[in-house]
Order: structure tokens, then C-alpha cells, then sequence
């Protein structure tokens, strides 16, 4: 299907949103990357550069009440939720304003006020967090759903082997995304898995799978709705493959000359913002006029990120012995 | 499961099944998890019964899956539920290490997420189990910041601990010895009634020598202490009850009192929490030391199979005879 | 395909060989049953009843060199591997004398001089340990290859799942076997998996399955030549399910009441050793005086298996505290 | 892969470099596998240019699991291969907890199989790694008979260690300090040498307080020794180098020369290796000791990521010179 016959069927100003924040996200990211060239940033630093329509688009069909469990290229997501541009950056710098108060960095963010389960480094360890978050809705009768989303690479463990086996026995309400964009660092598909489409994972469990277009924020949206929908019937879970490509390095610090130039250039045709553009203008929702009037209040907004993250204040050393334990008052009623 | 008249004598067992039963009808956030707890009642048949009275969802079989239904346990928690899950034996919890030390233990610290969970862990030998079958994994845990730790040694210590793990905001592992299982009993209060998690117990009184215990030990070092008292050695018996946080106060009120002191556990020699007791009482209670610090513990190796060798390999009354003899002449 | 169809492939004396061993496999078991309600056995019992034409099968198609890594039901295999009845017995009552010197039970059987991993109580756990096997024969471009064996139950783990994918991924020489006898101890496979073939598990990992009837040995022994072959042939590894059903408690102690008693009836129908017996009178390759001889074999050597482990000394105590450590020469050259 | 001239400087992580080179020269046996660990040379490029020079099955390329990975190693190592397994942090460890405790530190006491591989596994805080990218797994490992443990605190150990672990009939798992790698050198020997598992050495020598170390912290203590020696208080460093089996030898020789001991150690102090030697010496070297024995180590938290944070959570100069002082004026 041509992309605009697809995005026909979302509303203009939800595509707009979508276009919006398909650019805060690579302004923010963009912005981040240059603070760490600029020797700013504590730790490292992973983007979503070219993916960002993945968690754009699932997050955009979610309702405020619904639960993400993101892994490490959902800054769209994060975004989305309400996480702002500068307590993002005041995470990236280790500042006491960003979401984890310099206690964890990067994108390991996580506010269950806000819907979102903290991402753990150990790829695919959430996968089961999130199948529990769904039991609990389950149990409680909630209408509730869960999106969680892992890498091609975190397919390969244990944990999503018995994430998926689960929610598919309960028919959980959650939905697994998967960010296929061909490498595991610098692992390519073909070492880490003897099929072509990761979405064969899925018949192992009996769990229903889509694959889309990643780069093509309308398709992901709408995918994301029909799972999200049968989720809340309590029709179980889906797993949605995303084909994509990473475009930046593992890490700021990898310039990935593991991947043949080949490959990046024929991605880079395929840009997600680039592609949103075309749609937005073949439906005639936005020109060119309004894509740069939304490039530059992302700008601001980043700015202003960066100038708060910076105002903002480091924890004291103190404050490292705080938080091992939870007090009764902190559980979720 | 259990419903005990006033006065009714239960055994450990009975203690436990009482808790997870009181602590269900009580509070709806409280489901479990595990494999074979359903129709079946658990390896050990602690939740017989239950699935009929709180139906298929609250008492909940998992596929064989450790990792999984541990998870899955964090993220119902997070949500506000409160999971207990079962491993069907302790040695098993190897297997859901990863979410446990790395997930539940760090969320809070992380990023303020609190974990309200209970993962019972049915531990310990004597039960010609084997390598697989009998370990004490606690060393491994208490190693790990985030998680508390308890090991009743009685049905009163067993359901009022379990009790207050439950309804801890933390993810606490909830330590319960096999062995004592069927082989202790007690009477236990008809009303609600909790054991709170980081208090130490003096089981018995003594003025010469601290024996620092836990979970089936205890009952050895009282064996021992009865025994010894006919040579007039007086011992204390201090029963931990919680390996973590430790009650640094009650251990060290009762060595500063006797100035000699033994570690006794069952578990691993090296590394395990009489280490850690021990290095404690050196660092902060060494001038009240009339002697050294000793250790009784199960020797580094596996659990062995065959009856001699567990026999062997497990601490006895009369290692904490000599141990004590030794230290009195000291 | 009928039975005999498929056995005529098979040369008379092999399938005389494998009656008798499963023959063998049932008489020793029974035995052990009989030992363990005498209050002789030290620890739990689990037996292959019912099963016993899965490892029987699989490990007649192997030759001398190749390796095994069975599970808990795998009696035949041992046997078939060489380790005598009277050391299986040793092995149950502690004895010095079994495999393991007293320091592991019942089926925690290994000796790798005869082929045979030890059993991990840990399910799943030696399947990634079988993968390595078998990449060790690869890197050392040996033609010898690995069987490995699992429950129904033990395939929701994630070892398996990264085994599996391990072994697909490089092209291993491992067979990895599944006797899904419908229950993991208590649990039924629809509360265990959302697909009614385990078979399908291997559809996430691109690799080749079959399901063949568990209870026929005729049927299990060709399949796993099969596999065996592609495997020696640089082929990669095959998923074979089994179909069975567990006819003993999960364990000696366990009456599996939760198991109908129809469903028992029915299997009890298609015992292995009845369809073995029926498959020799078909193929006119043996008679009823024949089996009544094999029998009588087995009944002896379990016999004089018995008095061997009997008599066999315990372990002394101070042995608990050898073999934390091994030594250089214990090392495989 | 790094080439060293004749007495050319390497760093600690040359040194590693050179050491697996020059196994898997000596040894066809020997073969590695990790993630990321071919054309990409390793997440510290520790294999760098090794897949060309050893080929893609000797220098494997895994599938993003630990546990499945490990796992092989020792179904490998068992049919006599000598693998060594990168994690691409120590940290990941978690995930093959239960193959590493459970397979292959059991399997030659339950049945006679030999486990002869190695896992190396880049450790320790500093970096600003923050929870996931900075931990001190030891402790956990410390605490499972059947395993050997080592640390290198210079690029020689790093070198004759890694070698000693690779020809050692065991498995071995291999701590090597991320903060190390390239920040400090050495010129090695051009010949081939190893350095002994289970042998400590006292790094410099001193007749007041003994500092057990391992690790980065080896240099801190060899810093502080330096700043004290002005005060007139001489510090012993002893840098354990194997962690398992400990060389008590080394250690008590040190402590009942000296008669006051200091542990030291990054990893979180409640149940580490510091805790297990301090009691080693209250049981055995009780009656040298002439104070008490202080434990300086990590709280008990998880690794925070800020920088104020971090500095504050890992151990500095300035506490083992208090330490020492207070100890000195006891
Ligand atoms: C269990 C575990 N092992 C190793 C790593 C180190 N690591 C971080 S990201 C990464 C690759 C992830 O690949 P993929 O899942 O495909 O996600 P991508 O980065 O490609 O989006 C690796 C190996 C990790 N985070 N967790
Ligand atoms: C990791 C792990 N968890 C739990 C157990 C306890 N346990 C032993 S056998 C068993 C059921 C196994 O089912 P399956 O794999 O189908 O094999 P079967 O016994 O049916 O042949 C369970 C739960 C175990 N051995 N290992
Ligand atoms: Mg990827
Ligand atoms: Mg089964």
C-alpha cells in the first residue's frame, strides 16, 4: 500500500502530532549528540536516527492510561508520554532534575506517573516486566494495555523466549514491538538468527505478528491500533516487526564501518521524516511552510531543554546513599 | 489449605499456607505465581486448595520459566499488585538471577519505582535433595543491595514473617527451610499478627559465648546450648530471622555482652552471611572480644547426595560443642 | 504409515536390540519403583514408563563417538550408552559405586567416557551445554554429533530458546529431541504454550522439524537417523517432537490425580513395548517365545544389578569435600 | 591485535590482548566467543584484528545470550576445547548466573567433567557507566564452590593471569578493570610467563597496617601508602590477584607481621570478599591482631551514574588514609 492511502484513514491533526514529534525527537537527539562532541555529556549516548518513527508511531496510539516499557531507541516515546526535552538532557547530564536524579543515565528513564517503565540495560529483562504489568490490568479488570518494544538483537535472549511464551498462554493485553534495524551493535541479522524476518519468532507462541514498514510513522500508528485494540478486548498480545535501518553508530562513539555505506545510503532514502513530509503533502494536510514552522518550535523547545538541563543542579554525593529501599507510601495504590 | 481452631497446633508448613490464606482474603493485591501451585497445590502442597477458593487467576500456574514469571512478578508489582511467587525449590531461583538482582533489585534506586513483591524460596538439606535440591542461595542475595532477605526458624516466625514481607514495599525473598517443613509444630495467636523484617531474636538467654544463626540451625545450637549448659557453658542463641537489613543491634548487644561469639549456618562456608557478621564484629565490637570469632558452616562444595556424605557435609550439634568447648576454655 | 511399513527400513537385529532395551529400560524402572516403596531409594524416582521407545530410538541411531545430553527420562539412553543396570541402581541408593560416586542421584547420570552429559536438574540448562558439544566437533572438523533431549515443560525456558537459535544460527550438529508427554509435572501443555505442536517452537529459529509417534521406537530410531545424518552432514540441527504421555506419577511420590484417568487409558493402549512386540510379530522378525527370553534377560541383569549395588559400599563422609576442583589430566585431550 | 617489541610499554589492555594472542597461537584448543567480538574487535577492542588472523569459528561471533552462550563454552571446554567467553560487561554476568553457578562450578564435583574455559568479564565503576555498566560481580561468584576467580591489578598479572586461567583445567572467571585499560602500562617480558592462580603479592612492603586489596583499589592503597609514609605510618599492600582460593597465606603472614588489617575493595561492602577475609583473620589470626580489622568498600547501594554521585560512592585515597590513621593511633 502507498503510504498516503494508509494514512488516509488517521486524522490530520493526529498525523501533524505525529510529525511533530517525529522532529523533537531528532532535534533533541541531534542536540544531544552534539553536546557529547562537545565533551558535555556523561556516558554514552544512543539515538533513534532514522528509527524514530517506531516509537513515534506506537506511542501515539496509546491512551494516557496505558503503560510503555521502551528499550533504547524509543526517545519519541519518551517525549510522547510527556517526558520533556530538558529532563532528557538533564538525565544525559547526570543533573538531579532529569527522571532518575543522576542516579542511572541516557535513556535509562523511567516514570510510572508518566506511563513508563525505566529501561534496564540488560536487553530484553523488561519484556517480562511488561507481561506483568499486563497481568495486573488482566486481574483487575482494567482496560489497560502495555507496549513494549526490543531490539532485533534482544530477541535472541532467554527473557523474551519466556515473555512472549506467557503473554500468549494469559492472551495478556500487551503489545511487542520489534526494532528490526539489521544489527545488534555490530552483529548483522544473519549471525544472530537463521530466518529473515523476526516476526517468525512468533510462531513459536501462537501469537499473531504484523510486519511494517518502521520508517513510515502512519503504518506504525496504524499497526499499533489494531494491536492495541485486540489487547483491550482481551483478544491477547501481537508482535509487530518494524524493518528499519540504524543510521548512526551503535553509540556516538561507534562509526559503525561494519555496515556497508551501500546499505545506509538506499536508508537514508527512506528517512521517516522525509517520508512523513511526502504523506503530509500528498493529503494535502501540510507544506513546506508548516514543516519548517514545526522544525523551528522543536528547535526552541530543544533549546530550552539545554538551557535548563545546564541551569539545573547536580546531586550532592550524599544523595547516592538515598532510595535503596521503598517506603510504604511510595507503592502504587 | 489450613484453617487452624484456637489453640491448634500447625506445623511450619501449615504457618506458611495460614499466611499466604490470611494475606489473600485480606488484601486483593496479594495473587501467586508459580509452577504447579494450581489444581496441584505446589511440590510441597503449601496452596492446596487455594485455586478453588481464589480462582485461576489468583492462584496463578506459570510455564516452567523462572526469569519469565519473575518478571513478570516485578511488573504486576510495579502496577500495584502484590505478587507472591513460588520457586518449586530454591535452587532454581539461579535461573530468575537476572531479574532479581538486576531488575527488582535496582528499580528503586534507579528511578523511584517501588517493588512490592515475595519470592518464597524453599531451601536447605537434610532432605537427601542433592546438588539441586538443597542449596542455600541466600549468599548470593544478600549480596545484592535492593532486596531483603528473611529465614524464619518457627511456624510463628514463619507466618508472621511471611506476613510482613507481603506487605513490604520491597521485593523481599522469603527463605523457608524444607526441612523444618513437617518436622516442627506450634500453637499459634488466633488474631493477625506479623513478625517484623530486621528484627534478631535471643531464642535463648546465655552469658558466655553468642551462637548468630538462622532458619534450621537454630534448633541445633539449641540443642547444643541444652547440652552444654550439663558443662556449664552458657550459650546465647541468637536466631537472625532476617539475613538483610541485619539487626546489627541485637547481634551485637549479645556479643558485647558474652564476648565470644560463633557463626553458624548452613550454608557455604566462604562468603556466607556468618562472613559478613563476623567482619562486623571485628570491625565494630573488637574491643569487646575475649576470643576468636568462629564459624560453623557447611564445607565449599555442592550439596552431596548419598546419605554419609550429607551427613558430613552438614553442620552438627557437636561441631557447636567443640566449637563452643574450644572457645570457653579460650 | 503403519508401523511395520516404516520398521521394514530398520535390519532385524537392530530392532530385537532395542526391544531388549526397552525391555530393560521398563524392568529396571520398575525396579526401582519396587526399591523406592521398600523405603530403599535415597531421594525421588522418575521414570521413563510409557516413554521408553523415545531414548531408546534416538540412541540406537548413534554411533560409539557421538554424545548425549539427556534429560530426566532418558533410561534408555543410559543403558544404550553402557552404563550398566547396577550402576543405575548405585547410583539411586548413594552408592560408591554409581557414576557419580555418591554426590549426585537418581538420573543425574554423566560420563563422558561413555558419551553421556550429566543431567542438570535445571531444565533446559544443558541444552546451550549440547550446542557447545556440537561446535566443539565443528571447530575441530569431526563428523560426530550431539542428541539432546527435553520435556514439553522444559521448552518454555529461555535456554532453550538460546540453544535453539544458537544451533540454527552456526549450522550445529545436534539433534535436539522434545518428549512432550503433555505435562510439565502438574501442568498441561495449553497452560504451558499457545501452540498444540511444540514442533512449531522451531519455526523462530529456521529450523527443520518433525513430529513423529514417541511411543513407536521404530518410528523414533528413523527419525533421528535422519536428523542424525543431515547433521553429520553439515546440515544442521532438526527439532524432533515426540509424542507421548508421561503413564507414572511426575515422580514416585506423585499419584497424578490431575491426569484423566481416559487420557491414561487411551496411551495405555499404545504402550511401546506392546507396539514394538507388534511390530517384530509383523515383520515375522520375532515371536512371543522371543520376547518372553528378552524379558527374562532383563529381569536377570536387572537382578544382578540390584545385588551388585546392594553390596557396593557407601561413600565415606570425608569424600563430600573431593573434586570441587579439577586437575590437569582430567581434562579431555 | 597488539605486537610488542622487545621491551616495549603495553597497557593493561594490551596486555590482554597479548595474552589471548598468544594462547590461541600456542593452543589450537583455545578459540573465543562474545558478542561483537569479530570484525568489530570487541565493545573495548580487546580482539581487535583477531578474526582476520584466527577465522570466524575460532573468533566467534554470538547471538545476543549470555546464558546460551556460556552454556556452550562449556559443553565445549568439556569436549577439550579451551574457550574464552567475553561478556561485553561484567555486568551481563547476571544473565549466565545460572549456567556459571549451577553447570559449570558443579559439574566436576557431581561427575568428574573437567570445565576448563574462561570468562572475561570487564568490571568495576569509574567510567560513568552508571547501575548497568560499572558493577563488581565477584561477590556473587566468590560464593559458589567450583569456581576460580581472578583480578589483575597491572598489565603484568593482566597478562600472566589471563594466561594461567586459560590453561587452567577449571573454569575461570576473569575480572578485568575497565578503569585500568588504558591508564596504566608496563614493559612485560618477551617471553612466554604466567602468573599462579592462588598466589597474593604484597605489592609494597610495610610494618604498621596491612591493606588487602585487589583491582583498581591496589593502586589507590599503593597511593595512600605513599601520602602515609610521611606521617610515619608504613601501609603493606597486598594485592590478592586471585580472589579464589584465596592465598590465606599471604594474608595472615602480612597481618601477623603488621597486626592490623584493612580491607579494601570497590565492590558493595555487606557480604564481599573484604567481609570473608576479615573473618578469616577473627578466627585464625585472632590472637595477632591489635585492632580492629576495618572494611573500606562501595555502600551498599547500586553504581549511581552522576559524577558527584559516582566519586562519592567509590572508595578514595582519603578514606584509607583515615582509616589508617585512626588504626595507627590505636
Ligand atoms: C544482556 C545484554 N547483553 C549485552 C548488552 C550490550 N549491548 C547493548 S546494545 C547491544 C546491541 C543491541 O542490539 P539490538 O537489540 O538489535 O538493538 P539496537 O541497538 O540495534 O537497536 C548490545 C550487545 C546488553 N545491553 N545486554
Ligand atoms: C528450571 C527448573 N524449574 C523447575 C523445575 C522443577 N521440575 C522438575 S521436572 C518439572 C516438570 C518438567 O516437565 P517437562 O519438561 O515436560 O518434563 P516431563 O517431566 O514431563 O518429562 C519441574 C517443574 C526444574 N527441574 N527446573
Ligand atoms: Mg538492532
Ligand atoms: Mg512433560
Amino acid at each position: 500500500m502507498d503510504a498516503p492511502v494508509v494514512a488516509k484513514d488517521i486524522k490530520r491533526t493526529d498525523l501533524l502530532q505525529m510529525y511533530y514529534y517525529l522532529r523533537l525527537t531528532r532535534t533533541l537527539e541531534d542536540r544531544i549528540t552534539a553536546l557529547y562532541r562537545q565533551g558535555k555529556i556523561v556516558g554514552g549516548v544512543y539515538t533513534s536516527n532514522g528509527m524514530e518513527a517506531i516509537s513515534v508511531g506506537y506511542a501515539s496510539a496509546l491512551e494516557r492510561d496505558d503503560i510503555i516499557a521502551p528499550f533504547h531507541r524509543d526517545m519519541g516515546a519518551f517525549l510522547i508520554r510527556g517526558i520533556t526535552p530538558g529532563e532528557v538532557i538533564a538525565q544525559y547530564l547526570g543533573k538531579r532534575t532529569g527522571p532518575t536524579k543522576g542516579k542511572d543515565g541516557n535513556v535509562h528513564i523511567g516514570d510510572l506517573k508518566r506511563g513508563v517503565i525505566g529501561f534496564v540495560s540488560h536487553l530484553a529483562d523488561n519484556l517480562p516486566v511488561a507481561t506483568g504489568a499486563a497481568l495486573a490490568f488482566k486481574l483487575r479488570g482494567e482496560s489497560r494495555v502495555v507496549i513494549t518494544n526490543t531490539g532485533d538483537g534482544g530477541t535472541s535472549r532467554g527473557d523474551f523466549h519466556e515473555a512472549m511464551n506467557f503473554a500468549a498462554v494469559r492472551k495478556l493485553p500487551v503489545v511487542f514491538f520489534c526494532n528490526n534495524n539489521q544489527y545488534a551493535y555490530s552483529t548483522p541479522l544473519q549471525l544472530q538468527m537463521a530466518i529473515r524476518d523476526v516476526a517468525d519468532r512468533a510462531k513459536a507462541y501462537g501469537m499473531p505478528s504484523e510486519i511494517v514498514d518502521g520508517n513510515d510513522v502512519a503504518a506504525v500508528y496504524l499497526s499499533a491500533q489494531r494491536a492495541i485494540r485486540k489487547a483491550r478486548a482481551g483478544d491477547g498480545p501481537t508482535f509487530i516487526e518494524c524493518k528499519t535501518m540504524r543510521m548512526h553508530g551503535h553509540s556516538e562513539h561507534d562509526s559503525a564501518k561494519y555496515v556497508p555505506r551501500e546499505l545506509l545510503e538506499e536508508w537514508k532514502k527512506k528517512d521517516p521524516i522525509v517520508k512523513a513530509e511526502l504523506t503530509l503533502t500528498q493529503l494535502g494536510y501540510a507544506n513546506e511552510a508548516t514543516f519548517r514552522e514545526i522544525e523551528e518550535r522543536a528547535k526552541k523547545e530543544v533549546e530550552a531543554g539545554v538551557e535548563f538541563a545546564e541551569q539545573s543542579p547536580l546531586p550532592e554525593g550524599p544523595e547516592a546513599l538515598e532510595g535503596v529501599f521503598a517506603d510504604e507510601h511510595e507503592v502504587k495504590p | 489449605m489450613t484453617t487452624t481452631a484456637v489453640g491448634r497446633e500447625v506445623t511450619y508448613l501449615e504457618a506458611i499456607s495460614e499466611a499466604l490464606d490470611e494475606e489473600m482474603s485480606r488484601d486483593e493485591r496479594v495473587f501467586l505465581m508459580g509452577e504447579d501451585i494450581g489444581p496441584y497445590g505446589g511440590a510441597f502442597r503449601i496452596t492446596e486448595g487455594f485455586q478453588k477458593k481464589y480462582g485461576e487467576w489468583r492462584v496463578l500456574d506459570t510455564p516452567l520459566a523462572e526469569s519469565g514469571f519473575v518478571g513478570a512478578a516485578i511488573g504486576a508489582a510495579m502496577m500495584g499488585m502484590r505478587p507472591v511467587v513460588e520457586m518449586q525449590f530454591a535452587d532454581f531461583i539461579s535461573c530468575a538471577f537476572d531479574q532479581i538482582t538486576e531488575v527488582a533489585a535496582k528499580n528503586h534506586y534507579r528511578w523511584g519505582a517501588a517493588v512490592p513483591m515475595v519470592i518464597r524460596a524453599p531451601f536447605g538439606g537434610g532432605v537427601h535433595g542433592g546438588p539441586f535440591h538443597s542449596e542455600c542461595p541466600e549468599g548470593w542475595f544478600f549480596h545484592s543491595p535492593g532486596l531483603k532477605l528473611v529465614a524464619p526458624s518457627t511456624p510463628y516466625d514463619a507466618k508472621g514473617l511471611l506476613k510482613a514481607a507481603i506487605r513490604d514495599p520491597n521485593p523481599v525473598i522469603y527463605f523457608e527451610h524444607k526441612f523444618l517443613y513437617r518436622r516442627i509444630k506450634a500453637v499459634l495467636p488466633t488474631e493477625d499478627y506479623i513478625v517484623p523484617i530486621g528484627k534478631a531474636e535471643v531464642k535463648r538467654g546465655g552469658t558466655d559465648i553468642s551462637v548468630i544463626t538462622y532458619g534450621a540451625m537454630v534448633h541445633l545450637a539449641l540443642e547444643a546450648a541444652e547440652a552444654l549448659m550439663k558443662e556449664g557453658i552458657s550459650l546465647e542463641v541468637v536466631d537472625l530471622r532476617t539475613l538483610m537489613p541485619l539487626d546489627k543491634e541485637t547481634v551485637f548487644e549479645s556479643v558485647r555482652k558474652t564476648s565470644k561469639a560463633i557463626m553458624l549456618h548452613e550454608d557455604n562456608k566462604t562468603g556466607g552471611i556468618g562472613a559478613e557478621i563476623a567482619a562486623q564484629l571485628a570491625e565494630e565490637c573488637f574491643d569487646s572480644l575475649d576470643g576468636p570469632i568462629l564459624r560453623i558452616a557447611a564445607p565449599d562444595t555442592p550439596v552431596p547426595f548419598s546419605t554419609p556424605l550429607e551427613e558430613y557435609f552438614l553442620p552438627k550439634v557437636s561441631d557447636i560443642v567443640n566449637a563452643a568447648r574450644k572457645l570457653a576454655a579460650y
